[in-house]
């Protein structure tokens, strides 16, 4: 049996409890492992990278057989474990097996130093530049940064003489809901939906109807005009705002109209 | 617990730095939490009011207020600083867009909801921008003890920032598969 | 103009002031303003570098960055700080992080380039994570079918970063040493 070994400090993922070092070619891998694995990839030349550096091999002058036996084993791993494969994986494979049935054929005798003859040369050059790239993201992450490393100084000036007020867009708002909603996933997970917001608005329209009125008419809230779904937003909105005792339903007798208030206000029924 | 004399003057800047730093009052309850270990309010007390003897003679001023301590500059400043940058408008304390990005769109709700949500006091002084800007208003009381106020936005809000309805505020997309909240700060 | 030796003191603390008013670094340029008559961008620098020094021994630092001066906790002292902050910083996935190094590098590029250099689809909300924090913005179109954006680097970037322009970024790196000899980076 041959195993795909992953010769890392750590092991690559934990599967049920248990640590998993390497990817057996023939037997059944739980593809939650594989899933862990392949997340830990930013791609295919990411994937290609970790080969080159696990097999200390020469970037600058690949063995092709090799390279390209191994990220094949990985995709045939994949397909095995049923996982969607990302078709960028398929796509290098193509590329790999290109280049390396490329390399079979007799090399020009003419001008061999000319780097663009080598049909590896895209591929280096590629992963090279990506190579870079994914070291400048590691130091660039790591450089102080505002609000991490340090503080932002500003003290509090108060009332602008200029008397001019402070500007917010619709854009601004959703931010800072983002913002709030991002730092609230870590202590609760708050269910917030289009839907919800739409009856909280006619929650806020009920009550707004409400204030400064002794009581409403329960039909009166709803707008003749009004479509089906709209309807029924409103009506879940007023059972939300009984449920939250934010108003109060009431009846002088059986089948007579429903009237609502405010929970603050005393009501008395018209008799 | 009190501090040995030598110290002081770490614990001055620290105090300082903090105070600089912080775009809200900060209570001398949550100035004690930067020391480890925990300093007395008394010694805390103590090292503030030192501080702003120290500020006397500057531009900037260390002041109490309702919900604890600030630097901020002398009202005498103010106007020749303001020329800065006359085309830049002032802008909100996070405190202040948070809450009224809750109101938006988790009306109605009161101020111990914000809280729950924000996961922090909020200043009364919060509430009482938004609805001196006309932005916010009470639409009623909760009928729990203590009767609070619910807050909702109103249609000052919708004008001023182009909007004809709640419904036309930004929908939440999930900009935050991107981003995680590390652990630790 | 210049500026006679006992008017210093009281041109300092203006500057200080307006500084540690401000939400953002302010150029040389705008702080002439403050004075009246107005101060030479080597006066104003000198006193700058003056209030830097006595800055020194302090929690707080005065730095310059890409669009200004700016005051600054110093990061030593920003484990502290943070306790009274309940707020983590974000932590920003790889596709995030390559995306702005490529952006940062290679600028301008289009959504295409980047896509080119990572070897994967980049997602839409990788970028909007990125423009929304302010650090990339969209340059121009290229002119090409489809006239694709044209991503750059903010100056709110380089503040953030503690840069004074995209010259002070750390320079390309590979790991293998004996092929960055062979590189022109």
């Amino acid at each position: 049996m041959e195993l795909l070994e992953v010769p890392l400090a750590e092991p690559i993922a934990m599967v049920r409890g248990e640590p998993f070092v390497g990817l057996p070619q023939d037997l059944y891998i739980p593809p939650e492992a594989l899933e862990v694995f392949l997340e830990s990839f930013e791609g295919p030349l990411d994937l290609l990278l970790y080969l080159i550096r696990k097999n200390s091999l020469d970037i600058l002058d690949i063995p092709m057989a090799e390279l390209t036996r191994q990220y094949m084993a990985y995709v045939d791993a994949m397909h095995r474990g049923r996982l969607e494969l990302a078709a960028e994986y398929l796509v290098m494979a193509a590329v790999l097996i290109e280049i390396k049935s490329r390399m079979l054929l007799p090399r020009p005798v003419v001008a061999p130093a000319d780097e663009d003859l080598d049909p590896r040369a895209e591929l280096m050059r590629r992963l090279l530049e990506y190579e870079r790239i994914k070291q400048a993201a590691a130091t660039l992450d790591e450089l102080p940064r505002a609000g991490r490393e340090f503080v932002v100084v500003q003290t509090w000036v108060d009332e602008n003489p200029g008397g001019r007020l402070p500007q917010v867009t619709a854009h601004d708002l959703q931010e800072a809901w983002v913002q709030v909603l991002s730092r609230a996933r870590i202590n609760q997970h708050h269910r917030i939906s289009r839907e919800q917001l739409s009856v909280r608005v006619h929650m806020t329209r009920i009550l707004r109807r409400l204030r400064g009125q002794k009581f409403v008419v329960f039909h009166e809230l709803f707008e003749n005009d009004a479509t089906v779904p709209v309807a029924v937003v409103n009506f879940i909105a007023i059972l939300e705002l009984v449920k939250e005792s934010l108003i109060k339903v009431s009846q002088s007798e059986a089948c007579a109209p429903l009237y609502l208030s405010l929970a603050e206000t005393i009501t008395e029924l018209p008799s | 617990m009190s501090l040995p004399e030598s110290e002081i003057p770490a614990a001055k800047q620290l105090l300082e730095a903090a105070l600089l730093s912080s775009p809200e009052p900060v209570s001398i309850a949550q100035l004690r939490h930067l020391f480890e270990p925990g300093l007395s309010s008394d010694v805390v007390r103590r090292l503030l009011d030192e501080l702003q003897q120290e500020w006397q003679p500057r531009a900037v001023e260390l002041v109490q207020v309702a919900s604890g301590w600030r630097f901020q500059t002398r009202p005498a400043f103010q106007e020749q600083i303001a020329r800065l940058n006359p085309e830049k408008p002032p802008r909100y304390s996070r405190a202040v867009l948070e809450t009224l990005a809750i109101i938006a769109y988790r009306q109605p709700v009161t101020r111990g909801d914000i809280e729950e949500i924000r996961g922090v006091a909020v200043a009364a002084s919060v509430l009482r921008t938004l609805e001196s800007r006309g932005w916010v208003e009470v639409l009623g009381h909760r009928e729990v003890p203590g009767r609070p106020a619910l807050y909702g936005t109103t249609s000052t809000l919708l004008d001023d920032i182009n909007l004809r309805s709640l419904q036309e505020l930004p929908p939440l997309t999930l900009l935050t598969d991107d981003v995680t909240h590390s652990e630790t700060a």
